[in-house]
């Protein structure tokens, strides 16, 4: 059972659900909600990419020795790049729903709709 | 050809013969006018007379300077018609200063004329006149139409612009005249002599009941007499135009004064039968039939 | 600059981002954390001069850096992080393309902080910190090469735009700030999985490496270099799903928006220029059509704007697909590309962010009352640079760009492309024109007034003088910019008449503009072969004549002469042109000059506005020509006499010049301009754009005619077809004008008569048709002049030029009614005077050549100039004066004196035509050598007739001489009468403007004839203006302002790019 | 009803997009050329157990440098972007819970310890300096929730947030002229392998990432706390 | 041409000044007829007795019908009197003519018309006054509103008499006006224009609503 491909697929869907969630949600707190299943769907995929069939997490420790890293850890580089993209993912999340608090200030309605002032 | 100063004693005798002849025949066409009517109508010097009385006149008063001048305008362009053009076929006399100029010069010449009596109208601030004028200038304008287009059939045929030439190709007997070689051009220009001669259809411009003789309503006195001496000579001209050109020119004055007087009776006759056409009717008229005829004319050259 | 101690680049993130953290210790001055400090306290500059400083230092170590490799032959260098190589740890490259386009981001990040001073101050120290992180990033973005690191300056990137976008603090602005985040979220995602698969398919993150790993032979590869270009189009905005983009443009900061159009739309440009090299060719030619998509699109969509912020989101979003367009293009544009690329970049760099500062200084985003700007001409200034460099107008870099973008683009065969660039660029001019418009003629409200502090000011100044000055360093490197010598010292007069503008009085800087022309004439012009002569003649001694006039005017008259001096060095130009290149400049700094004389006019400014869309959809067409005749002639040098030996499409280039010359000769079809722009222009505007402008088409020709004689496409010979074309308009154009109640507009329809005159002639590719169509254009500078001056200074004292409303002036302005009636004698070819010359040259060679029929309209038409010669001369002179006009002067003197001084050359030309016809003659020869005119003294005998102008004149004057003198003898003492003492059936009139018959005055012309002048083809250009408003108001509805609408159309725009590329 | 058909349309696209790369992934059987590289020469070249840590903070130090300046713009932009009521302090909210101050009580100080734990040897175990600074800012959650009047100060979490940035820049500045290059962490000498000082520099870099996370994040949520409203 | 339209106004010019119109200086030419001009004769005798000839031979009558005469002129162009024969022709306008004929009773409203026609003929120029209303009044001479003696308002060369005399009289009339002239004694414009004031004075006694210049050229 190749986990990697698992997470993958997983990933994938999650992405779908996300996007589903933004292009039909009215409520804007909602669709901000949606971005974050984006978000994990989107992490859940980097850390697959990185999957080994049958190895461990890249640490150095007593169980893995630095010897025979190459053949034993899982690739680390996805790993570190999940970490700085969670934490991009949280950033935006962050800063959209401090949006939604300053729009619901305004016009004191959740819907997405009501915020169509610049068109054409 | 150089010019040697004789040759004005000669234009000036033909001048003279021309400004008679015209008279005279003015006189003809009233006398005529009048038998019809069964009046023993006008004395044949009769315009001789009026003439002499209107340069006679004790007072007179001008608008200004272009009102002035019209006369003026007027007879240079009848006179030059006649002065550009060779009169007499073959004599070195009568061909005037035809050496300045060809058909072009003359067909644009005209122009000079009227373009004087429209200035001097409008100065005269005669509200009448200046209607006058716009229908004049509407109707020769529209009478130019089939005009060039037969003027041009003929400058086709025989391949040149100078009189001169046009009425040798047409010597030797009345067969090789322009009127037989290209008859469809030579009705389109008989047509559009109609439309020059200021005669009914075409005389809505003097329509006496209209407007008061229209144009020359405030022209009085001498100016009247300048402009009557350019309604003498003027239309002889043309008409001698319209005979080098289609009608195999004139060897002789006899000749030359007969047909003349036959061209002149063609628009008398039409003017007597028809009755006077609005302006945009005349407009319209022209660009209908004469125009058709013009372009067949050109057409039988190039395809025959 | 010792290049030793060349700064590491890393600093610009280091001294970036340091300086935003120390901000951070600041009190953040706007919203006291603690609720003890209720009102908001403004924060000291202290932490604003902190930034500006920390934007100076970064902004020279780029500029340290770009002239250490311009001049010092720098190597590019790597900068690697963390101490080790590259693919296991990021590097940054700073090699020559990096130090330029860090320079660009810095330069403007600097002076857009010096803008948003008093923003800043309002907004706190967080701000600030937010915006030198957003420069910080933009620069990091350029010089990262780790795609993943180019993954987090991105996100950087937009997450500081969202933030600053909210600067304007109302809701508009954060709803844009929303849906912003939207759309950037969603493409940072697909980035974000593309950069993951590229890994695992690459091996590596570093793009030259995954370069090496050419991905897109690998079998899943292909996906992630999809997904990792399409991220990369999408964040610059592509047409279909650019919704965000514009509303983010139309919401934030002036200075914001001039950071995002010219920065980070650079830097993202940058990005996908470095990233496509790991794809392969097929990416190039996709990223080419979502580019051409996008121009066309959103300037389509730009013609429907009335906001001015979303206009020019629209513009710049525009020229971004531009720059698409070409990188796509890279390999086909070969090693130009790297120019072109130069050159459009700066003008848009410059230029949007010049234009956006400008919205900022005005306040107003209502288009409309933007004529306030005229409170400040300087601003005035440097917005036509501005628009000019968008648009690509002579002196600015993006012109040689164009130019050689549609010389490379057709030598390699791609005319579509060439094509649709030009289309996009006409329909772009289309709404920066009339912007234009608006700012020169529409009435400001007074009251309001128009703050200019310095910060706002300067960064306008700088961008300004940088285009002129980049422009000139484009004009260098441009392929065949040696041979733009001839214009540096013209122009350099004219940005000298551009200082003095504003100080010195008319009469200075008339005779100074006069002297230069001369000077300009003398020196330049004397070795001129025939024909050329004879246009200088034209260009240069008429306007100097027609000049004269100026003097008339009183006051300043600010930004007149500078434009009079650019239009005659243009006409000039068009003269001493061997190439192409110098020939296209001339022609379109003429239309720039000639442009901004004619929108002085008090109502002119739709006419000038489709006097500019005409000569520049006309000059696009000269463009695209000469690209093809480039292409077609096989040799690659760029002289005029290409056109010479043209192989392939010689038919279409002949059709694509003659069209473009024949906008300027307005022929029916083209000439809907005309009317407007004359007859609105200034009464000394009108003779020299009427006279002299419209020669310029004809030289056009006549050097297109000399280079390729008679070409034919599709089976049908051209000439034939300008043969009639010419007849036509001649006919039409009279007709038109006879119809006319206004002088001025009566005298343009007549020019428009006049030119289809010429052209007909010139179509006869015979020696009498040329001779006929020189000595035509001399005539009717001459009197077209002479009748525009006259009108003009009647005009001026009459303060009308509705023809009725006046009426007996002759008693008033003889001297003017002598002009006139000269004029129209001349105009309308009556005997003694030249016109007749070109009759009868006209009627030989129609007879010669065989035209009869169109010979017949031709000679129509010359009979009906005769009419509303007429009608000019009558119902403004003669007939009954007006009570208004009872004691109005003469026309000023400085008007009456070029024209006596023209009609002192109308008559010498009268007494001796041989003078002129004989030289034409004598060089005609060469070209046509059969059918020449034989000369005996002064009569002109050709193969049909004679023509002796000497004799006809003087037996003429002798006739009416004698007349004359026997009329005085007999009518001596004559009366002078007064206006009512006419005979009037017994009765007296009772107002002058009851018995003056000038209204409709050719009513039975009009009742019989009337139905050949219905305004058609104003009905077909209208149409067309029509179509294009209804397009871009039915494509602009796309972006209905729903944030999830946006969202939608990103990842449609994502489906249907793969469908296309993977499908 | 028919927007939702479009969208699914689209997914549908989108997902038959997604099935072609989900399907050309099949997993590979060994580390590819940079992680093998890693792999072997990552212990000791930067001398930290913990290999992710050791890529997050030196080998691909400016990215984790990137994260930070973008925690820190949020924070900076939440600050000036949202208004604090000034009526903040007069809510009448009612008291939280007694079981939720009794459990905040004993549990934040824990959830602190922790958090630190596991920003100070991240190099070592997993987690480092964000995961720490999240733990951190959970703790400070739970505090919020139990004490809503207890007003906490913001300014001192800015002026935490800036030192550690700017301490962070300087050692990333530092690293170019004590060491290889910019954010090298051989300032420091690597120590012995496994032990807390171990890894140079990169330790210190982590804690300051961990506070500097810690205090946006708090920074962050009392600012969304101030902006509450009573309904 | 009612007196409001001689009344002064003031009108705005080109250039926003004020201009003074006064109809009757500005619109008509003040000027009084010339005694020299028209008493002109050529030096020598014998042209002016062909001039006189060539006068009497052509004689254009303004078509200006008054009254009950008009009816009176229209046979003499038929072919039973055919006046043509003798050089008589109508005219359309007073520019061009030289005979003006009233034929019939001269109301007031009228004589304003008739003294303005006559005016704006050049000299030399007669009148010839049909009739015995128009001599003097005729029946209607105790009416308020016509004229009773003629010869008081325009100089009159030949009066032809009867009750609107016949188409033979008035040939007879215009024979005895052709012996006039011929003779010399055509001089009624020169008449005029010696006795203008007295003319005028009686023109404006008669003629209350006086909006004309005194001469009308």
């Amino acid at each position: 059972m190749d986990f990697g491909l698992v997470a993958v697929v997983v990933g994938f869907l999650l992405i779908l659900i996300g996007i589903w969630g933004i292009l039909t949600q009215k409520n804007i707190v909602k669709i901000v909600i949606g971005f974050s299943i984006f978000d994990t769907g989107l992490h859940a995929i980097m850390v697959g990419i990185g999957y080994l069939k049958g190895r461990t997490a890249p640490i150095l420790d007593s169980a893995v020795s630095p010897a025979d890293a190459l053949t034993s850890i899982v690739d680390p580089v996805p790993q570190a790049l999940v970490l700085t993209a969670i934490v991009i993912g949280l950033g935006v999340t962050a800063l959209m729903l401090a949006y939604v608090v300053r729009l619901y200030d305004y016009r004191k309605s959740l819907d997405i709709s009501s915020y169509e002032d610049l068109k054409w | 050809m150089t010019f040697e100063p004789i040759q004005i004693a000669w234009t000036l005798l033909g001048l003279f013969i021309v400004f008679n002849v015209g008279l005279l025949l003015t006189s003809t066409v009233r006398k005529i006018g009048a038998r019809v009517g069964k009046r023993r109508g006008i004395r044949f010097f009769q315009p001789h007379i009026d003439l002499i009385k209107n340069y006679s006149f004790r007072t007179n008063f001008s608008h200004g300077i272009m009102f002035y001048l019209a006369p003026v305008f007027r007879l240079t362009g009848g006179i030059g018609i006649f002065v550009f053009m060779p009169i007499i076929y073959g004599s070195a006399h009568f061909s005037n200063f035809s050496f300045a100029g060809d058909a072009i010069l003359i067909m644009y010449f005209i122009f000079f004329g009227t373009l004087g009596m429209a200035l001097g109208a409008g100065e005269g601030a005669m509200p009448f006149s200046a209607i006058g004028i716009s229908r004049g200038l509407s109707q020769v304008t529209a009478a130019e139409i089939p005009l060039v287009l037969a003027f041009l059939a003929v400058f086709i045929q025989n391949n040149s612009f100078s009189i001169t030439e046009i009425v040798a190709a047409q010597q030797g007997g009345f067969l090789n005249w322009t009127m037989f070689t290209n008859p469809i051009a030579t009705i389109t220009a008989m047509l559009a002599f109609l439309g020059a001669m200021m005669r009914s259809p075409f005389d809505i411009v003097l329509a006496p009941q209209e407007i008061p003789v229209g144009p020359p309503t405030e022209f009085h006195s001498s100016f009247l007499g300048v402009l009557s001496t350019n309604r003498a000579i003027f239309p002889i001209a043309k008409t001698i135009l319209y005979i080098n050109l289609f009608f195999g020119g004139a060897t002789n004055w006899p000749v030359l004064i007969l047909k003349a007087f036959l061209l002149y009776m063609w628009s008398v006759v039409v003017g007597t039968v028809f009755p006077r056409f609005r302006t945009e009717q005349s407009i319209r008229w022209f660009m209908k039939y004469p125009l058709i005829l013009g372009i067949l004319s050109i057409l039988v050259l190039q395809l025959g | 600059m010792v290049d030793s101690i060349l700064l590491n680049p890393i600093y610009i993130i280091g001294i970036g981002l340091g300086t935003s953290f120390i901000l951070g210790f600041f009190k953040s001055g706007r919203f006291q954390a603690h609720p003890s400090a209720m009102h908001s306290e403004r924060i000291k500059t202290a932490p604003w001069v902190l930034m500006i400083g920390a934007l100076t230092v970064m902004t020279f170590i780029s500029a340290e850096w770009l002239w250490s490799f311009l001049f010092n032959g720098q190597l590019p260098q790597q900068i690697y992080t963390a101490g080790f190589e590259p693919p296991f740890s990021i590097n940054l490259l700073m090699g020559r393309n990096e130090a330029f386009f860090t320079l660009m981001v810095n330069l403007v990040g600097l002076l857009s902080g010096l803008y948003l001073l008093d923003k800043f101050k309002e907004m706190g120290t967080h701000a600030l910190s937010v915006y030198l992180v957003l420069i910080m990033g933009l620069n990091g973005i350029i010089m990262t090469r780790d795609i993943f690191n180019l993954f987090v300056f991105l996100e950087i990137a937009s997450i500081a735009t969202a933030g600053l976008i909210v600067m304007t603090s109302d809701v508009k602005a954060l709803s844009a700030g929303f849906k912003y985040m939207i759309a950037t979220g969603l493409i940072s995602g697909f980035l974000l999985i593309g950069i993951i698969f590229a890994y695992y398919f690459g091996g590596s993150l570093n793009i030259d490496s995954l370069a090496e790993a050419n991905l897109t032979t690998v079998q899943g590869g292909v996906f992630a270099v999809f997904l990792i270009v399409v991220s990369l189009l999408l964040e610059l905005k592509p047409f279909p799903a650019n919704g965000w983009g514009i509303d983010a443009y139309e919401a934030s900061p002036v200075g914001i928006n001039a950071v995002i159009s010219s920065a980070s739309a650079g830097a993202t440009y940058y990005v996908l220029s470095k990233v496509l090299i790991i794809t392969d060719a097929k990416w190039y030619a996709v990223t080419a059509v979502v580019g051409i998509i996008t121009f066309l699109g959103s300037n389509l969509m730009g013609i429907k704007q009335t906001n001015a912020k979303r206009m020019l989101g629209y513009s710049s979003v525009g020229q971004v697909g531009l720059l698409l367009v070409i990188l796509g293009l890279s390999e086909q544009l070969g090693n130009s590309f790297k120019f072109i690329i130069f050159g459009i970049m700066m003008s848009h760099y410059l230029a949007k962010a010049g234009l956006f500062w400008l919205v900022g200084i005005v306040k107003t985003g209502i288009l409309k009352d933007w004529g306030i700007l005229r409170k400040k001409p300087v601003l005035v200034f440097f917005m036509g640079t501005f628009i000019f460099a968008l648009l690509g107008l002579p002196p600015f870099p993006s012109f040689f760009a164009k130019w050689t973008l549609v010389l490379t683009l057709s030598a390699a065969g791609l005319n579509l492309w060439v094509g649709l660039i030009l289309f996009g660029s006409l329909i772009e001019a289309v709404y920066l024109f009339r912007w234009f418009g608006y700012v020169l003629k529409l009435d400001a409200d007074k009251e309001r007034s128009l703050s200019t502090p310095f910060y706002r000011t300067f960064p306008v100044w700088l961008f300004g003088l940088l285009s002129y000055y980049i422009g000139y360093v484009a004009s260098v490197m441009v392929p065949g910019g040696e041979t733009l010598g001839m214009f540096y010292l013209p122009l350099a007069f004219v940005g000298f008449l551009f200082i003095i503008d504003r100080y010195l009085p008319v009469w200075v800087k008339n005779t100074l503009s006069m002297a230069a022309m001369a000077l300009y004439g003398w020196y330049y012009m004397a070795g001129l072969s025939e024909f050329r002569m004879l246009f200088a003649i034209i260009f240069i001694g008429g306007g100097i004549v027609t000049m004269i006039a100026g003097y008339a005017k009183s006051g300043k008259r600010v930004g007149f002469y500078p434009f009079v001096v650019m239009m005659y060095i243009g006409l000039g130009g068009l003269l001493l042109s061997e190439n192409i290149l110098q020939f296209f400049i001339s022609w379109e700094l003429m239309t720039l000059g000639s442009y901004v004389l004619i929108i002085r006019g008090k109502k002119s400014m739709p006419h000038a506005l489709s006097y500019m869309m005409f000569s520049l959809g006309g000059a696009f067409l000269i463009l695209a020509g000469f690209g093809l005749a480039f292409a077609g002639s096989g040799v690659s040098s760029i002289s005029l006499d290409i056109l010479k030996n043209v192989t392939r499409y010689s038919g279409l280039i002949y059709t694509f010049l003659a069209i473009g010359f024949m906008t300027k000769t307005a022929v029916i079809g083209l000439h809907i301009w005309l009317p407007g722009a004359h007859a609105e222009a200034e009464s000394d505007v009108s003779p020299m754009v009427s006279a002299i402008l419209l020669k310029a088409g004809m030289f056009g020709l006549v050097v297109l005619m000399l280079a390729m004689g008679s070409q034919s496409l599709g089976g049908v010979s051209l000439p034939y077809l300008l043969g009639w074309l010419g007849a036509i308009t001649a006919l039409l154009g009279n007709l038109m004008a006879a119809f006319q109640e206004d002088a001025k507009r009566l005298l343009a329809y007549s020019s428009v008569g006049q030119l289809g005159y010429v052209v007909f002639a010139m179509a006869f590719m015979s020696h009498l048709g040329w001779l006929t169509a020189l000595a035509f254009a001399l005539n009717h500078f001459v009197f077209k002049a002479l009748l525009f001056l006259a009108i003009g200074g009647v005009v001026m004292r009459t303060k009308t030029k509705t023809m009725y409303e006046m009426g007996g002036l002759i008693k008033r302005m003889p001297l003017s009614f002598i002009s006139v009636l000269i004029g129209i004698i001349a105009l309308s070819g009556l005997p003694p005077l030249t016109g007749f010359a070109g009759k009868w040259l006209s009627y030989n060679a129609v007879i010669e050549k065989g035209w009869y029929f169109q010979g017949f309209l031709v000679s129509i038409a010359g009979l009906v100039a005769f009419l509303y010669c007429f009608r000019l001369i009558h119902v403004i002179f003669l007939g009954q004066p007006k009570d208004k006009f009872k004691n109005i002067k003469e026309a000023p003197i400085a008007m009456l004196i070029p024209q006596y001084i023209l009609i002192g050359v109308i008559m010498l030309f009268s007494l001796m035509p041989n003078m002129v016809l004989k030289p034409i003659g004598e060089f005609l020869v060469q070209y046509f050598p059969d059918g020449a005119l034989q000369w005996d003294g002064g009569t002109a005998v050709s193969s049909l007739g004679r023509w002796s102008g000497v004799a006809i004149m003087n037996i003429t004057i002798g006739i009416f001489g004698t007349i004359l003198i026997w009329l005085l003898f007999m009518s001596r003492k004559a009366v002078k009468v007064k206006q009512f003492n006419i005979f009037y059936s017994g009765e007296a009139p009772s107002r002058p403007e009851l018995t003056h018959y000038g209204y409709n005055f050719f009513a039975p012309y009009k009742k019989a004839v009337g139905f050949l002048v219905q305004p058609l083809v104003t009905r077909f250009w209208d149409g067309i203006a029509d179509i294009l408003h209804s397009i871009s108001d039915f494509v602009r509805r796309l972006y209905n302002g729903n944030g999830q609408m946006y969202a939608f159309q990103v990842i449609l725009f994502v489906v249907v790019f793969s469908i296309f590329t993977i499908g | 009803m028919v927007r939702k058909i479009f969208v699914i349309i689209l997914l549908i696209g989108l997902g038959w997009f997604f099935y072609g790369m989900a399907d050309s992934f099949h997993g590979s059987d060994s580390l590819n050329m940079t992680a093998s590289y890693y792999a072997e020469n990552g212990a000791e070249e930067v001398g930290a157990a913990n290999l992710v840590t050791a890529i997050v903070v030196t080998y691909r130090g400016l990215d984790t440098l990137g994260e930070v300046t973008i925690l820190f713009l949020t924070a900076a932009i939440a600050a000036f972007f949202l208004k604090s009521k000034e009526e903040f302090s007069k809510r009448d909210v009612k008291p939280s819970s007694e079981l939720l101050q009794t459990a905040a009580g004993m549990l934040v100080p824990l959830i602190f310890v922790l958090g630190v734990y596991v920003f100070v040897n991240g190099h070592l175990s997993p987690g480092g300096g964000f995961q720490g600074g999240a733990i951190i800012a959970s703790g400070l959650v739970l505090l919020l929730l139990s004490k809503p009047l207890q007003k906490v100060n913001s300014r001192f979490f800015a002026l935490v947030e800036s030192f550690s940035g700017l301490f962070y820049v300087g050692i990333g500045v530092a690293g170019i002229f004590l060491a290889g290059g910019f954010l090298d962490n051989s300032i420091l000498p690597l120590g012995e392998f496994g032990t807390l000082l171990s890894a140079g520099i990169l330790p210190v870099i982590y804690i300051l990432v961990g506070l500097k996370v810690g205090s946006e994040l708090s920074g962050l949520l009392t600012k969304f706390q101030e902006t509450q409203e009573e309904n | 041409m009612s007196l409001k339209d001689i009344e002064k106004r003031t009108v705005i010019g080109p250039m926003g000044e004020e201009i003074e119109i006064d109809p009757l200086r500005d619109y008509y030419c003040a000027a009084t007829p010339d005694l020299k001009m028209e008493q002109r004769k050529s030096s020598i005798p014998i042209i002016e007795k062909f001039a006189n000839w060539a006068r009497s031979e052509s004689l254009w009558i303004l078509a200006f019908g008054t009254g009950c005469g008009g009816i009176e002129l229209r046979p003499l162009v038929t072919p039973k009197y055919d006046v043509y024969r003798f050089g008589i022709q109508i005219r359309a306008t007073p520019r061009q003519s030289n005979v003006f004929i009233i034929s019939g009773y001269l109301s007031v409203k009228t004589l304003k018309r008739a003294i303005r026609a006559y005016e704006q003929m050049p000299s030399p120029k007669y009148l010839l006054a049909l009739g015995s209303c128009t001599i003097n009044g005729g029946m209607y001479w105790d009416s308020y509103n016509t004229i009773n003696r003629l010869d008081y308002y325009l100089p009159v060369d030949v009066y032809v008499a009867g009750c609107m005399p016949r188409p033979e009289s008035i040939l007879a009339g215009f024979d005895s006006l052709k012996q006039l002239i011929k003779d010399g004694k055509g001089e009624g414009a020169a008449k005029y224009a010696e006795k203008f004031e007295w003319y005028k004075k009686n023109q404006k006694q008669i003629i209350k609503d006086w909006d004309m210049p005194d001469y009308n050229w």
